[in-house]
């Protein structure tokens, strides 16, 4: 009964928080600054070559963010295959 | 395993997903997509081969360590595309202005020259390929372990 | 009318869809539906990051065929796509450590399958 | 040379990733090749820390822009505010730097006989690696959202490792549940990045710190930041995962983990200082530093005493030594706003609390590797029926006696000089504090008083006739971190001088730290 009790205040405050911060935030389509990304469209084509702005901002500006995320999906497929492992080796059991 | 005729369609169904996630990975740099996209695509087609087989049949193709190297390979060739560029500096795009990839479009609206981008059409290839090798992986292995089988070292 | 209707309405879909998951996450016992919440709550996350990049009227950020025009906001796009990719992996990892949870207590309900006190 | 140190910044990051991605084919091949691949990244990666360090002290805060075509150029030229990712490297990044090469040194050494006798040990040390590599990037990146993609990478492989024994179900529930907090936690951080970038449309640290202005969602970003990397880094009330995790992982990663904490607390004085460091209201911020550190520095040497599992023992000692930092850091961000406070002690607390850090990442892991020794040689962990392994067990007896002695800051070990650094500077704050720093100490004392007699000192049992002194590779990494505990004790000004001080500066000057992004002078 506490643990619900307590579980139902933080929900309330974040939830709260969350809502006010969203709602502070610029009004949906018309944001304030767009500098940074206004550069990366202007010149995304001449510096990367790439029609894609999407695909220069993943490869190229941010590319180490990608090469972040690509190491994740490799840390979890080790992970997974980590995990399903026999706990055995082959020639042990046999 | 599913019956003959989810079987047979599946069969001919993988072909075309192939053909389209190979598709999404070649062209991300100049139409929405790229490596994860398509590689998801493909690997949805080997799901739908999961679910059309059992796993134990899927294991006879798809080997695991296979698999293994081929997503290695995959980061091994990502990361290298990444340090040709520590001539100048790491993740810089050293293929814009050569003959390979090097093709820079004009400004604005265009149809699209597949020959641009630089090193970004590599790394799609090569995120495609270990997004490709390493979701299969991930879900054979959780097939293959609800099914009472580990995965071999 | 219309000027009554708030224009961030994405934004609190968004903290909406962050508030329901974090019920789920805080009063759930069963670790499917716990990791159910944590897909939502990235999936929350990810609808405020995107819409945080939209301009009125704007096109996708991929020079093609389409006439000229504003352009939504690319960066939000590169930074979503990652997140998305990210949650993938969370998610698999999670769920191998399900099963084996559930291999090892033969139950699923993060009560029973406690072993660890104080 | 000076190439090497131009790309130093990325290639500590890249090396071990490299690395990692090639240890699975290479130990399909060969298991030497491959153990001789990961000590050798991770002992070149420490020369270039350590080289990277130098340089700092001489030239000031390190810039690379990755993807420019010049690693100097932040911002594209002929424009305002940098683009692309940048990492940035000052005095308090490299020193959590040299921390983490040496651990994670050690702990690979450690590894080496310590799991040899499980499965999957190519998988074992690729995540291992990749661990490396997200803590360095947590380290050294400039850019918010590069540092939760880093964040990630450190908790996913962490999960993964913690969870690396699946024979046993506790180990399975420690993973889940660290997962299941750092998937909140990250998430977290992902909302205030997104607050932060739809306002100022920049994800770069010292340009936001430039333009930042305290509104309402900057005030909600800042609480998300401090709250999800204060549940990351194990301080109470948020802690209640930290024991479950950390003890059950195998005795190396537990070390590792415990650096991750540092660089989860590191990300809070990076938020605090430097993104918040102008315009925040400090003491409010620092005050609640403060009672939440002091609450960790209790309640974790108060369930410290009454734990069995000597694991779980040393997790509720590592949160407790955790409040300490917290505290020292705490008094001097309370005090931020006062330049004259600061000069007279809130610098001293800091320094205090850095020092604090660096002896804790010492002391602490050798004392987890000590108990995944008593682990390796009598195959339990509960303190209850351990005995007598002094006869046994001559170096691991040492180093406990070395790494006891330093924890309760027993002068003139090191945990003494860092610890008399930070009661001097709390007291001039307030005297309740050291007080209660005291106080804690002599419970810390009391506590492995208790674990030293029950589990090495008595008759011999005889259930542990047969046990040996552990393998050499298990020796000569806690030799690695005692002698790194012996140096601190023994040339502490020098290293206060060298490290600390610099690393304190840097918190401090957040004009710099903006400086050397955007090259205007704020």
């Amino acid at each position: 009964m506490r643990r619900q009790v307590t579980g139902l205040i933080v929900l309330i405050v974040l939830v709260a928080f969350l809502v006010l911060g969203v709602m502070r935030t610029h009004p949906f389509g018309h944001p304030d600054a767009t500098a940074m990304d206004d550069y990366i469209i202007e010149n995304a084509q001449e510096e990367t070559g790439s029609n894609n702005v999407v695909a220069a901002v993943l490869f190229d500006y941010r590319g180490l963010d990608t090469l972040g995320e690509a190491t994740i999906l490799f840390t979890a497929v080790t992970g997974v295959l980590l995990l399903l492992r026999a706990s055995k080796r082959k020639e042990e059991t046999s | 395993m599913l019956t003959k005729i989810v079987r047979t369609v599946a069969n001919q169904l993988i072909v075309f997903i192939v053909v389209f996630g190979l598709y999404v990975i070649a062209h991300g740099h100049i139409t929405p997509g790229g490596g994860f996209q398509g590689g998801a695509v493909i690997v949805s087609g080997v799901v739908m081969l999961l679910v059309a087989f059992s796993s134990q049949e899927l294991k006879k193709s798809l080997r695991e360590r296979v698999l293994s190297i081929m997503e290695s390979s995959g980061a091994i060739i990502f990361i290298i595309l990444a340090f040709i560029g520590i001539g100048t500096v790491f993740f810089y795009n050293v293929l814009v202005g050569t003959p390979i990839f090097g093709g820079i479009p004009d400004f604005g609206p265009g149809p699209g020259d597949f020959w641009t981008g630089g090193v970004i059409p590599l790394m799609n290839l090569a995120v495609g390929l270990k997004v490709i090798a390493g979701l299969s992986a991930v879900v054979l292995a959780l097939a293959l372990f609800s099914s009472g089988e580990e995965v071999e070292e | 009318m219309m000027e009554h209707i708030p224009l961030n309405f994405p934004f609190l879909a968004a903290a909406l869809l962050v508030g329901v998951s974090l019920y789920i996450i805080i009063f759930k016992k069963n670790l499917i539906k716990l990791i159910m919440g944590i897909a939502m709550l990235a999936s929350g996350v990810n609808l405020f990051l995107v819409s945080l990049g939209y301009r009125a009227g704007g096109t996708a950020p991929i020079y093609t065929d389409v006439p000229e025009g504003t352009m939504v906001m690319s960066i939000p796009q590169a930074l979503t796509l990652t997140s998305i990719v990210i949650n993938v992996a969370v998610l698999a990892l999670m769920l191998t450590m399900a099963i084996r949870i559930y291999r090892h207590t033969g139950s699923l309900d993060s009560e029973k399958s406690r072993k660890m006190k104080g | 040379m000076d190439t090497l140190i131009t790309h130093s910044a990325i290639l500590i990051i890249a090396i071990p990733l490299a690395a990692a991605f090639l240890t699975i084919p290479i130990g399909m091949a060969s298991k030497k090749a491959r153990n001789a691949l990961v000590i050798v990244s991770l002992a070149f990666v420490a020369f270039l820390v350590f080289a990277l360090a130098r340089d700092i002290s001489i030239n000031g805060i390190h810039i690379y822009t990755l993807g420019a075509t010049s690693p100097g150029l932040a911002i594209p030229t002929g424009f305002i505010v940098p683009v692309r990712i940048i990492l940035e490297v000052d005095g308090m990044s490299i020193l959590m730097g040299m921390i983490w090469s040496i651990v994670a040194l050690a702990a690979a050494i450690y590894s080496l006989s310590h799991i040899a006798k499980e499965t999957g040990q190519n998988r074992f040390y690729t995540l291992l690696l990749l661990m490396v590599t997200g803590g360095f990037g947590m380290m050294f990146t400039g850019d918010l959202f590069n540092l939760f993609v880093f964040l990630e990478i450190t908790s996913i492989s962490g999960a993964a490792l913690i969870a690396f024994r699946t024979k046993f179900a506790d180990t399975q529930e420690g993973g889940f549940k660290y997962i299941v907090v750092s998937a909140i936690a990250s998430l977290m951080v992902l909302f205030a990045i997104g607050l932060l970038y739809g306002q100022y449309n920049l994800l770069n640290i010292g340009a936001l710190a430039q333009v930042i202005q305290y509104t309402t969602p900057d005030k909600i970003a800042l609480a998300l930041l401090v709250i999800a990397f204060t549940i990351k880094a194990g301080l109470v009330p948020l802690h209640l995962w930290l024991p479950d995790a950390y003890s059950v992982a195998p005795a190396s990663i537990t070390g590792m983990l415990l650096i991750t904490s540092h660089t989860c607390m590191y990300a809070v004085f990076r938020v605090c200082f430097t993104l918040y460091g102008g315009v925040l209201d400090t003491p409010v911020v620092g005050w609640i530093i403060i009672i939440f550190g002091l609450l960790s520095m209790f309640v974790g040497v108060t369930m410290a005493l009454r734990q069995k599992d000597v694991m779980r023992f040393l997790s509720y000692h590592a949160i407790s030594q955790l409040g300490y930092m917290w505290v020292g850091v705490g008094v001097g961000l309370a005090v931020l706003g006062n330049a004259e406070l600061v000069a007279t002690f809130g610098r001293d607390a800091i320094s205090g609390g850095i020092f604090h850090i660096l002896n804790d990442a010492m002391y602490m892991p050798l004392l987890f590797f000590i108990g995944g020794a008593l682990f390796y040689c009598t195959g339990t962990r509960d303190l209850t029926k351990m005995g007598g392994l002094a006869h046994k067990l001559k170096w691991t007896t040492i180093l406990f006696i070395i790494g006891a002695l330093c924890i309760s800051g027993i002068p003139p070990f090191n945990g003494f000089s860092s610890k008399i650094l930070i009661y001097e500077s709390v007291f001039r704050f307030h005297p309740i504090l050291t007080i209660a720093g005291i106080i804690v100490s002599i419970l810390i004392l009391a506590s492995f008083i208790k674990v030293f007699h029950s589990a090495f000192m008595g008759a011999e049992l005889s259930e542990y006739k047969a046990v040996k002194e552990v393998p050499k590779s298990m020796i000569i990494a806690m030799v690695i971190l005692a002698a790194g505990i012996v140096f601190i004790t023994l040339f502490p000004s020098l290293i206060v001088d060298w490290t600390i001080h610099p690393a304190s500066d840097a918190l401090l000057n957040q004009g710099g730290y903006i400086n050397a992004v955007t090259g205007a002078i704020p």
